[in-house]
């Protein structure tokens, strides 16, 4: 690797139209990654069983086979050691893309993602860059219970010098990626069970998506609704429902929680005067809060005509029994009672 | 301080056992693989969601490791211990399986499921999906013993792959600095997901790993229940003593995929037949002299036992949801 | 130990007058623990370097001489056994009150307080219950640079399963480490390491403040400033510097963080009419989008008359430099500014 | 695997060195202990705040253990790692100064302090504040240069506390599994904090850890900068050769407290003046046949190369308030 092949961002398309191939969000991941390790000697991929296994999402499938067990290395399990070697991989000089098999497990990564990852470049001056991506699926509804669906994108959040993002559609996920792995900085980039096999439209060729920018998903004049992952596909289904009894939600996915791209959330509500947050994660202490406090402080406070409301999962842990873990997290249905509420002043 | 040899007291302990003793436990390992494949059927069927981790083949290790401990003793169990759970004191088939299919009637009145059954009453204190996760919980109930000045053990299992997490290392270096009676049950079924116990660490034997705390490590044979008996009941023995722990690996193999959804691109067929050609469960109803017919008589009871408890589960309520916030505080 | 001496909330007085012998903060946390020791054989401390060193910050100084090395337990640097092993204990019926030496190393400790002290009486049913502390020191202020000063309360805040406690007074951190060892869950008890000198009165015999109770540390009729730890002791100051100005701030301290007694502040908000949020963590994913969110959905939103406000933290790591490290968290003058254009309506 | 008796080979490597490479040797070790000094000095008169680790009484590690490594190799420090800074590559002691006093010119431009001092550019990838922080990282960085194929090495330091931690297990058996270029340096000064090695832990040497990962453990004379260069060296050419990991355990003390307000309770005085006996300096200089008024003119020279980084650092400015955001994303 004397001349090391390099991505590089000038050579991407930044959102291009997204054509009309379809594919599922976790081929849409698989796509990022491989077009990254074609294009750039620098990037690798390692986990726990990402290699001839594939993934416990198969996300992986054949990337060992493709690129080799030398970059698509399968790890003991060993969180904190992902972590870590991800971080010095990405001091001297590489492109480490590492996957936790299910975010839940991340909890045991902290110590190198917080006080390593984070902190290195600032604490040495600004002299060092740490440019790795870790990959979670998030999220419950697999049945998989309290230790296998937890949502803790906000504890990223609230550590200055990591990114999170977190993108609910096959097109976001690719561009995303690849963005993150052009970022220079640590990026936690959290994936949804429930969307892996959601459909969408996807250009083939490598692209980006820049960190930093929300997307409106839907336009609509009555009420703003700011979802993440996959309460985005939920509050969707929600607004078309609503549509029908004449509620137009606009509905808003910040894509990148940190930094978040509050403009779009500012002017909507502006615009409708009444805002509704969605999350899966449990509700006390969660990203809700944040957004919350964004538009309360923001230009759109004096265009507020009702409170700013939370529709978050219970603070709760996961049950395992279906029906009590459907009622954990908002379903189509809670949110379409909530916006109507909210819309129709009764709250 | 490893052996992976057979003991010549191996016949002494079962003669110790009884042939009532031996066939229980023969019968409760029976159990064990009828309830595996019951389980295994419903989720065919998607009779119940989620995902489970079957112990098939591993049944020896199960029961041998229980029937070298005491009722009062302590269990800390992992994500593949349908076995461990079925073979634990005062065990009720009925509740497991009720939690298994997430019924109000379960252990865990259905809110943890097949990867957090516990029977806390029997100090059982529950299955762990977090791999390791348990480990390092074995510390404080081996201290909470020392200062009560009990004479039990806290048994703690995990599998070859735990091995690998730090959190296996803090403990067996607490609980040997202070002695505490904890039995570390390495459950080595040769692969952790797809990863070959060969690919994730150098040495020879997980027991070896013993050195570095300064304390006993054996392996045994842990597709038989009279090895796994006399090792942890060496363990359990020297933890009664005073003397700390112990790290026991039991060598087996799963035969079943990792859970649900595993191609098993990761072995050949042929390794898995050769495993099992060394079926715990015929190897020791050959060695306990039953003729085909008897040995099919207590399969049968197994497989009715299951029937029973499938049938109890399924006329058991679902949880009620205006009881959902149940239990997140005390 | 066959009848064990229980210490018991029923023999406990609740907030007793505070009396007028004064000691510190750090004499206050000793006196409940060896309290704690002494009424109850269930209780034992362990951490690292809390025996014959007397802790980090002196926290443990004479226990381990006083009640013996069996319940005062030095421990290897090993900050997940120490978690695991006051899970354990406390579910084979311990009250184990373990020491996390800078709030910072608690990031390895995390799988064990959330995947298992969180859950497991949950999972299990309701049939176990884990009642244990975890203390820690929080904050920044003494030099120690990055790795040694986060404030991490909101991650736990996000934890159902879990309380959270963070007092700012000697009186308040005796009496609440005490209901905080006789609570039957798992508690995350956070010190200030510059709150350990400060000094106040405390009654000499065992008490309890009650978990999840606001306390109301001035009354003002302005403006309603909301601060946890030692941002207390400095929005108290500000409110002193104010009160000349003639601005009067209510100051409310939650001391549990949760569950949150929002009564107190949500009465005071409608009162004044606006409020602001001050906590030394870092703004962004932080507990004061927590506290912004439930003023702006509570009863209180109709009588706001400019947007609730943080101030917080810089989102950077804390630098080593001392006055960088001073501009990193609100001192008493920039509340003072932040509350005096907050009550005159500039915001 | 381990062995803690001297080697013969030791007057060869010191032949090897010349009479100035070791003289200079010692007096980078010199240079260590005057800024070790100097740092406490300035500590006690208020000039810095926050805190420090002093390494007086192990500089023979950090200089025999530097000396065996290569400019474009990889360090990984730990706490007590001022001395580790020095004998690196390049280094500055202004920079490494004027970083200690928080100035706008120090190494991180005040932002890290003592805990944090990194000189990237000479691939010393910093100490770090966090015990075994950097443990997992070398695995990284180890990955790094087997992908790059290059000859490079990564040395991680780290105390004999932080073999204890979960990390130290992940990182060694990872790195021993691939075969990394990684040196784990474990300088076991005999306590962390307060805690003795042998309240710790139960083996009787560090080293003896290596076996739990297959791979070679040394034990060595930690005040010898001989015998540090030579086991660190020997662990190199098995790292280039790419046969793996090597853990050396450096045995040496710690003559001051732990930090700034450590009142020693956990030793006795005598137990301080018996390793103070063995002083890595005066015994290296004897070692060299260095007269005391040679070896004062040295000692004074360090002195003053430290007095004059005082004096750069004092006369450096401070960080502007303004660029306070600089440095939290690239
Ligand atoms: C901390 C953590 N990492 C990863 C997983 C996902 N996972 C569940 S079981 C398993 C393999 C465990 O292997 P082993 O310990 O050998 O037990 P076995 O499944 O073979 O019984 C993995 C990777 C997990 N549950 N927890
Ligand atoms: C994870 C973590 N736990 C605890 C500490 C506090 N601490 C700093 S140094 C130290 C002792 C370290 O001992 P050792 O590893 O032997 O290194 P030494 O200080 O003796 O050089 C402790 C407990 C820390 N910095 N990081
Ligand atoms: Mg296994
Ligand atoms: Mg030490």
């Amino acid at each position: 690797m004397t001349t090391p092949k390099l991505l590089s961002l000038e050579n991407l398309p930044v959102a291009p139209p997204a054509g009309t191939r379809e594919i599922t969000y976790v081929e849409a991941v698989r796509e990022a990654l491989r077009q990254a390790l074609t294009a750039d000697e620098r990037v690798f991929l390692m986990g726990e069983d990402i290699g001839v296994y594939g993934g416990a999402f198969g996300a992986t499938a054949g990337l060992a086979q493709e690129f080799g067990e030398g970059r698509v290395i399968d790890t003991p399990i060993s969180e904190a050691g992902i972590a870590g070697a991800c971080v010095g991989a990405a001091l001297a000089g590489m492109r480490p893309v590492g996957e936790i098999q299910f975010m839940d497990f991340v909890t045991l990564s902290m110590e190198q993602l917080v006080l390593q990852a984070a902190k290195i470049r600032f604490m040495f001056g600004g002299k060092a860059t740490v440019p790795m991506v870790l990959r979670m699926p998030g999220g419950s509804g697999t049945g998989a219970a309290a230790q296998h669906s937890e949502s803790l994108e906000n504890w990223f959040v609230h550590v200055p010098g990591l990114k999170v993002v977190m993108p609910s559609t096959p097109y976001d996920v690719k561009g995303l990626l690849l963005a993150a792995i052009l970022d220079d900085n640590p990026v936690i980039f959290v994936e949804h069970k429930l969307l892996y096999k959601t459909k969408g439209p996807v250009p083939e060729a490598p692209y980006v998506v820049p960190l930093g920018q929300s997307r409106v998903a839907r336009t609509g004049q009555h009420l703003t609704v700011i979802a993440t992952s996959l309460m985005v596909n939920r509050a969707l289904e929600a607004a078309q429902k609503l549509a029908g009894e004449g509620i137009e939600c606009e509905v808003i996915d910040p894509r990148t929680l940190n930094p978040l791209d509050e403009a779009p959330i500012v002017a909507s509500v502006k615009k409708t005067g009444r805002a509704l947050v969605v999350h899966e994660a449990v509700r006390t202490g969660g990203y809700g809060g944040e957004l919350v406090s964004r538009i309360v402080d923001s230009a759109a406070f004096d265009y507020l005509e009702a409170p700013v409301r939370r529709l978050t999962g219970l603070d709760i842990p996961i049950p395992y029994n279906r029906n009590l873990e459907a009622h954990a997290v908002p379903q189509v249905d809670a949110i379409v009672a909530e916006a109507r509420r909210l819309a129709r002043g009764e709250v | 301080m490893s052996r992976s040899t057979q003991s010549k007291k191996e016949a002494e302990h079962l003669a110790e056992w009884g042939a009532d003793g031996a066939r229980q436990k023969l019968g409760l390992m029976m159990l064990i693989r009828a309830f595996e494949e019951k389980a295994e059927e419903l989720f065919a069927l998607g009779r119940v969601h989620g995902t489970m981790h079957l112990s098939i083949g591993q049944e020896a290790t199960a029961v041998g490791a229980a029937s070298a401990l005491r009722r009062g003793d302590y269990l800390l169990n992992h994500h593949r211990g349908h076995g461990h759970c079925l073979a634990w004191f005062d065990s009720d088939v009925d509740a497991m399986m009720a939690e298994f299919m997430g019924k109000e009637t379960g252990y865990c009145r259905g809110r943890g499921g097949s990867m957090h059954i516990a029977n806390v009453e029997a100090n059982n204190l529950g299955a762990n999906g977090i791999v390791a996760g348990g480990v390092p919980i074995a510390v404080g109930v081996g201290l909470s013993i020392k200062m009560r000045q009990t004479d039990q053990v806290c048994m703690v299992n995990f599998g070859d792959g735990a091995s690998n997490e730090g959190a296996f290392h803090e403990s067996l270096n607490m609980a040997s600095i202070w002695k505490l009676p904890v039995i570390y049950l390495c459950e080595n079924n040769q692969y952790a997901m797809s990863m070959p116990v060969t690919k994730a660490m150098t040495v020879a034997q997980i027991s070896d790993r013993a050195a570095a705390y300064g304390i006993p490590g054996v392996t045994v044979d842990g597709n038989d229940p009279v090895a796994v008996y006399e090792a942890v009941a060496a363990a359990a023995a020297r933890a009664r003593a005073g003397q700390g722990p112990t790290l026991v690996e039991s060598q087996t193999y799963r035969w079943r995929g990792h859970s649900k959804s595993d191609k098993q691109a990761y072995r050949t067929r042929d390794e898995v037949k050769e495993w099992q050609q060394r079926d715990p469960i015929l190897r020791f109803a050959a060695r306990l002299g039953l003729s085909d017919a008897e040995r099919e008589a207590m399969r049968q009871a197994a497989v009715d036992r299951i029937n029973a408890a499938v049938a109890f589960a399924e006329a058991s309520p679902e949880p009620d949801v205006r009881t959902i916030m149940d239990g997140v505080y005390a």
